[in-house]
């Protein structure tokens, strides 16, 4: 049962319809979300007694670098799923997925420095959190750079894939190497969430803002799977069926 | 309500540059974003209706 | 197997017959090995302590600049349609074309980089460290090369893009590798990274034949 | 037998032919014919899983067709011989070394005194040892033609194997593919030319 609606909606022209309702739910829940969160982590979240005021950062940091590894983590799915079911959604969703997730590795990082910077008193440091983290946005800027490149859209969907999963292979390799090359040169190895004794209301105002980027992630790979499925079946009867290529074009022509 | 003044607020105990730099850059990039996704769908519904309509065109003509 | 060795042998009998593209990147590696002091300064201590990186690196860009044409020629003539139809089966092929590539470019490498580690005054056991996690490591190197470039195979500016998606993934060969030798100057020993290296280059060497034969299919139907 | 059932063709948005059929069996040659982008080419390549139809299906004594890696000797890839635009022929190497090279790619078992009797009926007797890049390019294509003498898979997939021939190296792999076809092969060949061969031969006329 399960499987049979999973490849019923596989097919770009049922999906499209699907996405483009469901990404303004998307869309409001994180929002309403977000100002929750921000509420909550800027207005109410009391003074840290270390910190100070500084670690309000970690309202998006934490999120955005959260975000950056479980888009890549559903990036090698739809890869898997693109490979061995041979589905063509599963490219689409991978290529809608690698912009937003290259944005929050990029947030990641300038947060990240942003913090370092009162905390440790330096831009940069090279443990293993950041470093991998720079490592996974040149994963990113490399999948969109190689999928742009190619024009036969169905060989940059598995050329991509192919790239991804090899990526997500690598990810926690060079994580944990860079984490004991870190050890042997007696690196500062701090993170961000000390985790010690965090307010509650820090906590809960964080894992919101991780629940807005979320569903934020989603509205974004909904709406942008949608530009793709059109671009693809641009030749198709059913794409000239649609009411917002007749709406328009009578309003462009009168 | 943790400020006692909006200046107090912007000031972020002194850590105003790192803490509004990061939201600022986060709220900078989402807005990018959604403006990029918005134009590409637009620019793409117009070119995909200017195709359609020249295909028509053409066939009324050659005709 | 014999097709195996026979793609082996047409590699390695063609570059002979072409020699300057095999001596350039080995060329490539000693100019750069041989600017970095030149950038960093002559104090010996320094050189000693920054000599691992610098040769590896200079390795890993050597190794890089030979990537591209790892699959260009063939798919170019022809060649690599003739191996897809192959029936000793396409990944097998592109194996002997990963090892040919490790005897034109790793191997004068690894053969090469004692001689360089003594203009960086490394001590005969760091020298001996370096060759041996070169000896290991390139492979390696070649191995993931291989599946950025049979990826970007007739891509537009593909040169480019395959530095792009390889070096990233060449991080942990560079932390290792080079890690090695320094393991060994501060006496710690350099057999845990070494057999860390090993077990890469064996995963590699089990998985992108595959991944690459895979990419090359994409590059032939397109 | 070579059986191809309502295949159809893509090229990126354009649709290059569709519901293509029809069959081969053991003696038979089929000419390809069709105007310049119609897809002769793509077909060609598509039997020989080189590429993905959209739609429709290849079998091959029986048995469903497949462009996968696997190694059994029924498949199609290990019963065919694929001779397109592309010569795959190394400039550097010499005629002898490019057809033992093909040969232990395409698993042939090939002496070398067999290699040099085949070179030496396609007319390249003297030049065995040449390097490629002084020939001629009709030698070029004779030396790649060399390989169909010395195969031993049944069926023959030659894109436009009468280009730039000579009009003796014609008749000799006329010759060639007669004596193929009478020992029970297969020919699938595209040309612009009118092709006489003996067995039985048909002509398919592909159109968009």
């Amino acid at each position: 049962m399960f499987s049979k609606s999973l490849f019923y909606f596989s097919s770009p022209q049922r999906f499209y319809p699907v996405a483009g309702k469901s990404w303004p739910w998307f869309a409001v829940m994180a929002s309403a979300l977000a100002v929750w969160g921000l509420w909550l982590g800027i207005f109410v979240a009391p003074t840290d007694f270390q910190q100070g005021e500084g670690y309000r950062i970690i309202f998006v940091h934490v999120p955005v670098s959260w975000m950056s590894m479980i888009i890549y983590l559903a990036m090698a799915f739809w890869a898997l799923m693109g490979l061995t079911f041979n589905t063509r959604l599963s490219g689409m969703m991978c290529s809608a997925l690698a912009p937003t997730g290259a944005i929050c590795a990029f947030l990641s990082l300038w947060t990240g420095a942003l913090w370092g910077k009162p905390m440790w008193g330096t831009w940069w440091v090279w443990d293993a959190r950041l470093t991998s983290e720079l490592i996974l946005f040149f994963l990113y800027l490399g999948y969109i750079a190689l999928t742009n490149a190619i024009d036969d859209p169905r060989r940059a969907d598995k050329a991509g894939g192919i790239l991804a999963l090899v990526g997500a292979l690598n990810v926690p390799v060079i994580y944990f190497s860079v984490k004991w090359w870190n050890t042997l040169h007696q690196g500062a190895s701090v993170s961000v969430t000390n985790g010690s004794s965090m307010d509650r209301t820090m906590l809960d105002a964080m894992l919101i803002m991780a629940v807005a980027f979320w569903l934020y992630a989603i509205a974004m790979t909904l709406y942008r799977v949608r530009n793709i499925i059109l671009a693809r079946e641009r030749h198709t009867q059913w794409v000239a069926d649609l009411p917002e290529m007749k709406a328009m074009s009578t309003g462009a022509i009168t | 309500m943790i400020w006692h003044s909006f200046s107090d607020f912007w000031a972020m105990g002194g850590y105003a540059v790192y803490v509004w730099g990061s939201f600022g850059m986060t709220a900078a990039l989402v807005w990018a974003e959604i403006a990029w996704a918005k134009q590409a769908r637009r620019k793409l519904v117009q070119n995909i209706q200017a195709e359609r309509a020249s295909v028509a065109l053409n066939a009324t003509d050659w005709r | 197997m014999s097709a195996f060795w026979a793609i082996v042998r047409r590699d390695i009998t063609l570059a002979m017959r072409r020699k300057a593209e095999v001596i350039t990147a080995v060329f490539f590696f000693v100019v750069v090995a041989a600017l970095f002091p030149l950038g960093i300064g002559p104090d010996m201590a320094t050189l000693r302590l920054t000599a691992p990186g610098i040769l590896w690196i200079g390795a890993l860009l050597a190794c890089m600049l030979s990537m591209g044409r790892l699959f260009a020629a063939d798919y170019a003539d022809g060649t690599l349609e003739q191996m897809a139809l192959s029936p000793n089966g396409l990944s097998v092929l592109v194996a002997a074309k990963i090892l040919a590539h490790w005897c034109l470019s790793g191997l004068p490498l690894v053969l090469l980089a004692p001689i360089l580690g003594l203009q960086f005054d490394l001590p005969t056991n760091a020298l001996w460290v370096l060759t041996l996690s070169l000896l290991v490591g390139t492979p390696l190197l070649s191995l993931i090369g291989a599946i950025g470039a049979a990826l970007t195979l007739g891509v537009r500016g593909g040169d480019v893009l395959l530095s792009l998606l390889v070096l990233p993934l060449y991080v942990p060969a560079l932390i290792f590798g080079a890690g090695a030798v320094q393991a060994e100057m501060s006496g710690l020993g350099a057999s845990a990274h070494l057999s860390v290296l090993t077990a890469m280059a064996l995963v590699a060497a089990v998985f992108s034949p595959w991944a690459s034969a895979a990419a090359l299919r994409l590059a032939l139907e397109s | 037998m070579l059986t191809v059932s309502q295949l159809s063709c893509r090229r990126g948005d354009r649709r290059l032919f569709s519901h293509v059929s029809f069959t081969l069996a053991s003696g038979q040659w089929l000419h390809l014919e069709g105007d310049n982008g119609v897809g002769k080419t793509s077909l060609m390549r598509l039997i020989c899983g080189l590429g993905v139809p959209e739609e429709g299906d290849i079998t091959w004594r029986n048995e469903q067709a497949s462009a996968t890696d696997d190694d059994e000797p029924q498949t199609l890839r290990n019963n065919l011989i694929y001779l397109g635009h592309q010569l795959a022929i190394k400039e550097d190497l010499t005629p002898l070394e490019n057809l033992q090279t093909h040969a232990a790619i395409s698993g042939t078992p090939l002496s070398t005194s067999n290699a040099m009797a085949a070179l030496a009926q396609m007319g390249l007797r003297g030049r065995e040892q040449l390097p490629v890049k002084v020939l001629s390019q009709g030698q070029k294509r004779r030396s790649a033609l060399a390989r169909l003498i010395v195969s031993e898979v049944p069926l023959w997939v030659l894109d436009e194997p009468f280009v730039a021939l000579d009009g003796t190296a014609q008749e000799v792999l006329r010759t060639v593919i007669n004596s193929h076809l009478s020992h029970g092969g297969m020919v699938l060949l595209t040309s612009h030319q009118a092709v006489s061969l003996d067995g039985q031969g048909r002509v398919y006329r592909l159109s968009a």
